[in-house]
């Protein structure tokens, strides 16, 4: 962090109300039951973070690819990295094993700096490792948004950059670009990719997604492959001595 | 077809598609099934605190068992049929008699979410597993907890006396199988052959004895035998005796969750995360038949000991009720 | 409305931002894009509300049941009845011939009564039936949320109680209930049908929105039938000069 | 299959599933497909403001023609091949040089959404229909609109010549068809058949004129014949020789939105917001062939002239190429 001065970005802090609304409320209650899910459910792969990790839930291809690795989904709307970061270190990553996180938060941190942010990330990165010693921890980079140019697509193209130079040194830990090229070459970003120039559409979700797929794929294979050849190996050796 | 179903017998009946019924009305995913040991009725445990009883003949919902405050795990019929045991991550066992669907008694110990729950066949004991790393004996007619199992290192998935009941035997997510002496809470032995979680094991009939011996090379043995289905995507069998694994099923693609044997011991059945229920014939050591059960991970299944029926359970919350032929 | 004050809940209002975020600019850019397809898309329905309408086009019975019947959806998250009452008065409800409106906004209207609220729904209502004059309009009933029971979910009820009795002289307006039970007799909201308290799960989308398709399929199909009747008759006629 | 096919003649060739190709590239909805009429290309139009260009023989892109600024809504290429035009909700009609892929020409005129452009045959016209209620007629060499049609009451959704371009019919969202003689603007007659806005039309090649009049109980006509698809889910047929409608085709379950003609004549093919592609048999007047095409509505489709391809468009973004057989 720089010079010292706190960071509300690298703050754990519970997610506020707005207004007189019950977000609070239901930001706990969805926190209670991650830590639940995390205690009970025992799965290989978290997906944590904002709304566009919420959202993919919906979309099919949690189900047929993202489930059967035995996935959770972390994510809340709204979320800035203080509260992913307050969530982590209150439970939501503790009593588990897991082989993979996925990360990504940060969009929605209006007011911070891009230096801010990434140390943010940065803090949920450590708080992360320390409680999943051989997790390997894929960190999504931030995706443009709005229309047209604007200063958040550059403060997020900002925080990408300084992450890929902060994260550099972490082990285990891989800044992955899911951006397919959402803004067009006259600046700006299509309806059909972001259908409020924030959250993805289906096939913009199947499009980012699907590189996070195949580096899942990867690391969750290394280990079956290892598995097999030692049943196969045992099985031969059961019919050598029968 | 018909002309094929005159020349099968019933020891080779197996589970046809498409399913009889589908039983909805869970509200959460069904962590276990298990068939009433004389009437067409099967109880269901889930996530979403309830046990539901149902007529498989009829498809129709009988009664919904509330009580437990907590995911329940797992049930089990005595062999009389009149009294349903269950367990719950409330860290609770309850004992429930089928004729009013009443729950009778409420048996505490565990330290944690009771993962497992069998009657011994005399019917005098319950024995329970849980993530507390102890297997636990209850007397049915007090509900004292009158023996504690101590070793395994990790969560305890299940628990299964063998026919008997002179032995347990209990998987891990330690990885190991262990099987131990009722009597004397000793560790006869531990199987460390799994290279994850041990999620399930069933003790095979004496039945089964035969196709086993066949399925590895005619090497002679009375027994018993023990199977066990694990994270790492295979199915094991175990000799008690000789204490050896004696055979590695491999076909799932995802954790298998659920093992039972057909009543004939020819041929073993499996569920798994894969969405698959598999019939493996245990003389030819290979998959007979691939059934897509269910659109989520499949969590349990049961043979019924009289009846040509299997059933499944799943994170869909939904039971299957398949048909042998 | 009560006694000639003012009520901000019926008042057209553009979105506001959220602390330093683009919401309205996104909000302008949403309304724009719904303008233009109302003009361009000649919808036969057009689903308009907050983000419990908008997420469900991220529902596979979208595509199945509602996209078939040239269904538009213009929903917004976080949306209130000012802000919907904007966007009615100003062209989404313009150029277009529909069959039926289906509207569900209210839920995000903190800080406002039950009777403002409902007024804003009457105010909406009266607003599309000003510029479609032959549609059908069905409101849907303000949902229950929050895990527990707790003061919004009362207030949503009242603003259905009080629309009950509002929408009664309204012609070709149907008050719909769409919940099927989502409250337990505990007072409590599964996560398997408010995954955050607030926002359908898939499941709970089929169970809440079939009602809504098959009433839509009634108003629909009156239509379809007339026409039917006609080719046959026609047909006939054909048949029979040759 | 192998032998099924030898017996049919090419003249009885239709589409055949699966598609050979899907192209996708584009990124919003695609409104309209064309055929190159002597190369194995085909243009498509889509919402996304581009035009592209695809090889049906190796499913390549070939190129994309920028220079719309909103969804092109037709694309048209002339007798000979060397021209493009193309038209848009921009308000404009380009006419684009094949050899370069360069836009030569912008022609404005319309106050509204140009909804369909067609070559007369001799390629010197282009004629044109918008939502501004009328047609008008291009001259090719000087880009100037030299002749305007009024008389449809609302948007008109497509404008065709019929063979030797002495005719123009149209159809519109005032449900009406019309058809009007290209040299003196007069509307010669009009069809109020259809209780719906009228989405296409296709004439009906010389060749076509049997086969309809047997469906029609062998009443001889010389024709002209005109199709016509309408969000009212019928197609009509109407023989502009006696001003009548002659036959109704019933079957699509959505609104119809392209019609073309097998070259044949025996043959009409649909497609429709059903998501099927249809082909008709006229003389016998029924649905021959229901070809589920794509994942969304069917918005066009064309059959070449002289390969056996026809090719489909769809709001889920892909073109399909089909092969007949």
């Amino acid at each position: 962090m720089s010079g010292g001065a706190v960071n509300p970005a690298a703050t754990p802090t519970q997610a506020p109300n707005f207004g007189e609304d019950d977000r609070l409320e239901r930001w706990l209650g969805l926190h209670r039951r991650f830590v639940s899910e995390a205690q009970e459910k025992e799965p290989d792969v978290v997906f944590i973070g904002d709304s566009i990790i919420a959202f993919l839930s919906y979309h099919e291809m949690w189900d047929r690819l993202f489930v059967p690795m035995h996935a959770l989904n972390f994510g809340i709307n709204a979320e800035c990295t203080q509260n992913v970061l307050w969530r982590v270190t209150n439970g939501e990553m503790d009593q588990m094993n897991l082989k993979a996180v996925v990360l990504l938060v940060g969009t929605n941190n209006h007011g911070s700096t891009a230096e801010q942010i990434s140390d943010g990330l940065v803090a949920i990165v450590d708080a992360i490792r320390e409680r999943q010693k051989s997790a390997s921890i894929i960190v999504l980079m931030l995706l443009p948004r709005g229309e047209k140019p604007n200063p958040i697509r550059e403060r997020n193209a900002q925080v990408n950059e300084l992450l890929s130079k902060k994260l550099l040194s972490k082990p285990q830990t891989q800044l992955l670009n899911i951006d397919p090229g959402f803004v067009q070459p006259d600046g700006s970003i299509s309806h059909h990719d972001m259908w409020d120039y924030l959250h993805l559409t289906k096939s913009a979700y199947t499009r980012a997604f699907e590189p996070v797929h195949e580096l899942l794929l990867q690391i969750l294979d290394e280990e079956d492959e290892k598995i097999k050849r030692n049943a196969n190996l045992e099985e031969l050796a059961i019919a050598e001595e029968n | 077809g018909a002309p094929t179903r005159e020349k099968r017998s019933p020891s080779e009946w197996i589970p046809r598609p498409p399913e009889k019924f589908t039983l909805r009305g869970h509200r959460a995913p069904i962590n276990r099934v298990a068939f009433h040991p004389v009437y067409s009725l099967v109880a269901s445990a889930s996530e979403d605190a309830t046990i539901r009883i149902w007529d498989f003949d009829t498809g129709d919902h009988e009664k919904t068992l509330k009580g437990h405050t907590d995911s329940v795990q797992d049930v089990a019929f005595d062999n009389t049929g009149k009294w349903l045991a269950s367990c719950s991550a409330d860290m609770s066992i309850k004992l429930w008699e089928l004729t009013g669907y009443e729950c009778v008694k409420t048996m505490r110990g565990h330290d944690h979410n009771v993962s497992s729950v069998a009657f011994l066949p005399s019917g005098d004991y319950i024995v329970s597993s849980s993530r507390d790393k102890t297997i636990k004996l209850w007397e049915v007619s007090t509900g004292f907890c009158v023996r504690t199992f101590d070793g395994h290192r990790e969560w305890i998935r299940m628990v299964r006396p063998n026919q008997d009941g002179t032995l347990l035997a209990s998987c891990s997510n330690d990885q190991t199988i262990r099987v131990w002496v009722t009597n004397s809470r000793e560790c006869k032995m531990e199987f460390r052959n799994h290279e994850h979680v041990v999620e399930c094991i069933a003790w095979a009939p004496p039945t089964a004895a035969d196709p086993i011996c066949e399925g590895t090379d005619n090497k002679k043995s009375p027994g018993p035998f023990l199977a066990s289905g694990s994270r790492d995507k295979t199915i094991r069998i175990f000799d008690i005796g000789s204490q050896s694994c004696v055979m590695v099923l491999v076909g799932h693609d995802n954790w298998v969750r659920g093992l039972t044997f057909h009543p004939s011991g020819k041929y073993l059945l499996s569920v798994s995360d894969d969405k698959t229920l598999r019939v493996w014939d245990l003389a030819n050591k290979r998959c007979l038949k691939v059934l897509e059960a269910h659109s989520h991970f499949c969590t349990s299944l049961d043979f019924h000991r009289s009846y040509p029926y299997v059933v499944t359970s799943s994170v869909d919350q939904s039971v299957k009720v398949w048909e042998c032929r």
